[in-house]
């Protein structure tokens, strides 16, 4: 089953299960269901509560707010995750505020799916990681699946949480499989505090990790062959790949890095204050004797995403940037 | 004018009638309006005693927006979201002194426990927010649900003159009528905001904005109370048996600064505006009709606002370690 | 239907006169169109035999939109800035061919060095972006500008009926009018957005959206190149003239899909909708008047074109080290 | 000279010495002069060059990315630094981007002027040290003026920038005088590589510092006293605040961090993917082996920042918070 296929089937259960699920989004009718298709034959088995709606994201992101204070579990799709950018006072100063600032008297379990990441040459605008921008946003949680988890469960998790979920769906794992075949590897999953699942990789059998590779949603999809290269070298990897990422599931990744002792973080989007920053901050400040290298951060250079695809490839992290991370932090 | 039905047709007997029966009708939406005066003028003064931390949007001389459109909703099913300049509409929607004043004093008794202060106040189907135009969308939102609920729920949502240039209201606007969903736009129409006048503001006739929408317009002034509400009342219902929105211009008057001692505009003018007074003329008429029971009325409030605000002085602040720890579970 | 002037008028010698210098004008407006089509189906079958990565939004059917407004600006000083959907905004005003494919082709000798691609263009006085609707706001932004430069400039900015569900299009219509620049918006209305029908992404009338903001409003459909760029001539004429807004609706048609591949739209219609390409009746003009030198003018077009594309298969792209760089700076 | 005074003095300066300045704005009309009338007079002056604007937060970033492309070096105030959220779009998408997304054949001369913090009980959208959801953006500069600099100056400065500029003034700093009298604490100032001014202080006159404290803006207010404070309990401290805050003026700070081993970072926005976040990453990846405790952070709470005075103020870092944090890189 791919994600695509795995988050189509959630959104589907999730109509038939919950009366209080609605999915809205640009071009969402069918038989088009959605720039991605993530949605697609939903609309036309619910044309009710599936919504193609005007260009509009803000209004959109507003009226998933409204809709979820009254009772409602809305499901917004935007189009493309650069897009969140209109989306940002409504999830700044509106549905991340209410529940804190109402004295907690309310709840706003808003999903907000959106497809995010480069690899497809669509240039500046359309290629973004643009989630750092939202993480230190107090109240809402960032949700991403990856290739190790299931897709579409996770997804129905984001819908029955309580906050408001950035869902990243990163577009080139659409049409991955889930849990790829990847002989040698073990992969484990664990959940975290709020009850996300991590998965936990390792390119050994026996021992301890020489190196702890943290990453989440579309870095996973590097992340079976990277370890199997990793381990014809003889470098033991554990890798951590959350699907909660913001708040931290710190203990998850805390103890991931403290098999270790060495950690690299990647991520796709720019590096400056980005995921990583904040893990650094607080794996140091936590594990400050226990680290044996600084943490190490591979993320895309902070640019614009160039549409030429070597441009592109230039700019966003690969395979070869983590293994000079992993080689670095070893030194 | 004022109330013109009050005034001129005193003909025949069943006018008399029907004059009797508005007046009635007069008393308790007059009472909301003198609340609100009250307590208003209240939040000033302490704020110039150094006792109200923070900040205040008044509605002095706006009231009859708030008491006309709330008296026209139903509190069990329809929704309000206020603007900014809020504590009007909420002390008419929800009737809640006591929540509203401590609130402002910064209370753990405050409708939001002090959180929220002035601009964002929550409390059962009465929301605010301190964002222009924002608001609107949500309340689009909250209309999407209840006609998707079946609960036959109407949203009013107010907003400014000013509010009118942020581009949200547009697409939500566009959407509304698109959906055909039950919300009553309210536009507080005072011509300025902040401190500028309309006419930097707004390009062509506001009132034209929601047409190219394919909306419903109804503009009025907004100085008699009763005909305000008694159009309210048929607008409300006509949103909730068609289910599509209306879009309401009140023109008013802002009498007071924007926020506290902030008005720029010449003080003849706003002598002038404050001669035409829509509370002072209501109370002129029921005054003319009935002077002791107006002061009963007024000593009443007056006193329910004196003991809400000893009240609320008295009364502790949430234990800032209550709301840090709400931080440890984002 | 087509140029009534050349098709039906053709009574007296005088008539006559006129016929043949319209024909004479629209030679050159055929010729970018035809271009402007070429070009995009060269970018389609590219990107088929995968030669050119990322994205592409082709204006195949509505090329008479970007050729009847820019022939009618001033390249030297007016601006333009295009859709999404930009190719035919670009090829049309900056006649700037390699450029462009080369960027589409991600080579560094590209108009942008590849940079950008297919919707991120800039050159001389052209911009485009690929956001809906935010580009609205910074045409108004060069039009203050050019305004207070006193260069006498004029701005174009090219959106789809679709992009009107923004709201910052409305927050740039009321300052553009308040503050009286010279902006020339043109909505080129295919009905459809993506792949969804005008019908449910507006409520209302699209045309009277401008009004309300006090912008003059002309609509029209887009198939007669000449008389659209006689009618943008007298427009952007008044434009500069008065330094006020205009809004010009186009009423066009787009024959391909939204971008590769994705149309929806029953086959049948969108085979109907070809049937009355303005492109092919134009050409159906000139072929009739003189169809040697068409051939000659196509035959041009196509081999400027291939030569273009085998020019930018050759060139090399920007080296990856020359643009990470750039970062160090930041 | 107080800096609001400072502030306007500068941009009456600007305004009368390069002709492709234009301010504009919320309420900027005399004799009102904005809410928080640091553009008062000017109005008056320039009638024609200092516009009162709608209130349309999103057209107006995109005016000034369109000014700033044809010529003119506009000057944005945005009324509340809260409604940046508004700005996101174009300051992300359209302003940051085109420079290099254009190939270099662009400058975006933009200046967004803001005040931002809380401290005035203005509530959760009115008092947000909002920046932090900018700093991962390429190719922008967050400058923030400190009690320690000429504020007018780096504002011109700002101006004169070629890049996009969000030009942050606390609100508790208008009213405040440029360096003040602060006995016992010395005041240098060095300039970044990009020429921005930071201050360096010290609380004492030889020696080595005990602790490096990391401070920008608003926080500035606060250091005067409570290193004077930290003398009388004998501990040395070098403060350093740039005005520059992104990108990092890192040889700045890395300097001053080295010269203690100890580094506390303080920041009135919430933790989380703070300022000090990319900070402390950094730092840590600089100077590993020479670090003598983690890098530690004081900030917001990551909460709402709520009205009731007594609850803002325990929300929001003060020095109890700093001096807590020095006591434990003390330790
Ligand atoms: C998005 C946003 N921009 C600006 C403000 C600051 N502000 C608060 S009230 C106000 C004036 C509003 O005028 P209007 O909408 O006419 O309402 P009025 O104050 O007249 O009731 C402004 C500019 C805000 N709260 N939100
Ligand atoms: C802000 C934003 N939202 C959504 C998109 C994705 N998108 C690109 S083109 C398009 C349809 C636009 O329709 P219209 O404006 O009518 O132009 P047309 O494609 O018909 O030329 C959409 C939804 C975008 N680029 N920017
Ligand atoms: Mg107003
Ligand atoms: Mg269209």
């Amino acid at each position: 089953m791919t994600i695509l296929e795995s988050l189509n089937a959630a959104l589907l259960s999730l109509l038939e299960e919950m009366p209080e699920v609605v999915l809205f989004g640009e071009d969402l009718l069918d038989p088009y269901g959605g720039a991605f298709k993530v949605t697609r034959g939903l609309q036309a088995k619910f044309p009710n509560r599936v919504l193609t709606t005007p260009i509009s994201e803000a209004a959109l992101a507003g009226l998933a707010n409204g809709m979820a204070l009254r009772g409602l579990r809305p499901v917004l799709e935007i189009m493309f995750g650069d897009f969140l950018s209109l989306c940002m006072d409504q999830i700044l100063n509106h549905g991340s505020k209410f529940r804190t600032m109402y004295n907690d008297s309310v709840t706003v379990p808003v999903t907000i799916r959106t497809p995010v990441g480069g690899g497809r040459g669509y240039g500046p605008t359309h290629s973004q990681s643009i989630e750092k921008h939202f993480m230190g946003i107090p109240e809402i949680r960032i949700v991403a699946p990856s290739v190790f988890c299931q897709a579409g469960e996770v997804l129905e998790q984001a819908v029955r949480d309580e906050r408001l979920v950035l869902f990243l769906e990163h577009k080139l794992l659409y049409t991955l499989q889930l849990f790829p075949e990847s002989a040698g590897i073990s992969c484990e999953t664990v959940l975290d505090d709020r009850g996300y699942p991590a998965a936990l990789l390792r390119n050994y059998d026996a021992g301890t990790p020489d190196v702890t590779l943290l990453a989440y949603g579309g870095m996973s999809r590097l992340l079976a062959p990277f370890l199997q290269r990793m381990a014809e070298e003889e470098i033991r990897i554990l890798a951590c790949i959350p699907t909660l990422i913001k708040p931290l599931p710190f203990e998850v990744l805390c103890r991931a890095a403290s098999e270790s002792g060495r950690v690299v973080v990647a991520e796709e989007g720019g590096l400056s204050w980005g995921w990583g920053a904040e893990i650094a901050a607080r794996l140091h400040k936590t594990l400050f004797k226990e680290l044996r290298a600084p943490v190490t951060r591979v993320g895309a250079a902070d640019l614009a995403i160039p549409s030429a695809r070597a441009l592109e490839r230039a700019v966003l992290p690969d395979e070869a940037a983590m293994e000079s991370a992993v080689v670095e932090v070893l030194q | 004018m004022i109330a013109p039905h009050l005034a001129d047709k005193v003909e025949s007997s069943a006018d008399r009638c029907l004059v009797a029966a508005a007046e009635e009708e007069l008393w308790p939406l007059y009472r909301q309006m003198y609340q609100i005066r009250c307590v208003e003028e209240s939040f000033l003064k302490l704020y110039d005693r150094g006792l109200l931390f923070g900040t205040v949007h008044t509605c002095i001389g706006q009231e009859v927006c708030a008491v006309a459109v709330t008296s026209a909703l139903d509190s069990q099913r329809d929704v309000v979201w206020a603007s900014h300049r809020g504590h009007g509409h909420y002390l008419a929607f929800t009737g809640d002194l006591n929540g509203l004043v401590a609130e402002l004093l910064g209370k753990s008794s405050g409708v939001c426990a002090g959180i929220g202060g002035s601009q964002h106040l929550h409390r059962g189907n009465f929301y605010s927010n301190g964002i222009l135009g924002g608001t609107v969308a949500c309340a689009v939102g909250c209309a999407f649900s209840e006609k998707m609920k079946g609960s036959n729920g109407v949203v009013a949502v107010f907003f400014g003159d000013g509010a009118m240039g942020e581009g949200i209201i547009y697409e939500s606007l566009n959407i509304a009528s698109l959906w055909q969903l039950p919300v009553l736009f309210v536009l507080e129409d005072n011509g300025i905001a902040q401190s500028t006048p309309k006419q930097f503001e707004h390009s062509g006739d506001l009132v034209t904005r929601a047409r190219t929408f394919d909306i419903e317009i109804t503009r009025m002034r907004a100085d008699d109370v009763l005909a305000v509400h008694e159009s309210c009342s048929s607008i409300v219902d006509l949103v909730r048996r068609s289910s599509r929105p209306h879009f309401l211009v009140l023109e008013t008057t802002r009498l007071a600064p924007h926020s506290k001692g902030d008005d720029t505009r010449d003080p003849l003018e706003i002598a002038e505006l404050k001669r035409r007074d829509p509370l002072r003329q209501h109370r002129e008429v029921l005054h003319a009709s009935n002077p002791s029971r107006l002061e009963a009325l007024e000593t009443e409030i007056t006193q329910q606002l004196e003991t809400s605000i000893a009240a609320a002085m008295d009364a502790g602040g949430l234990a800032p370690e209550d709301y840090l720890e709400r931080a440890d579970a984002r």
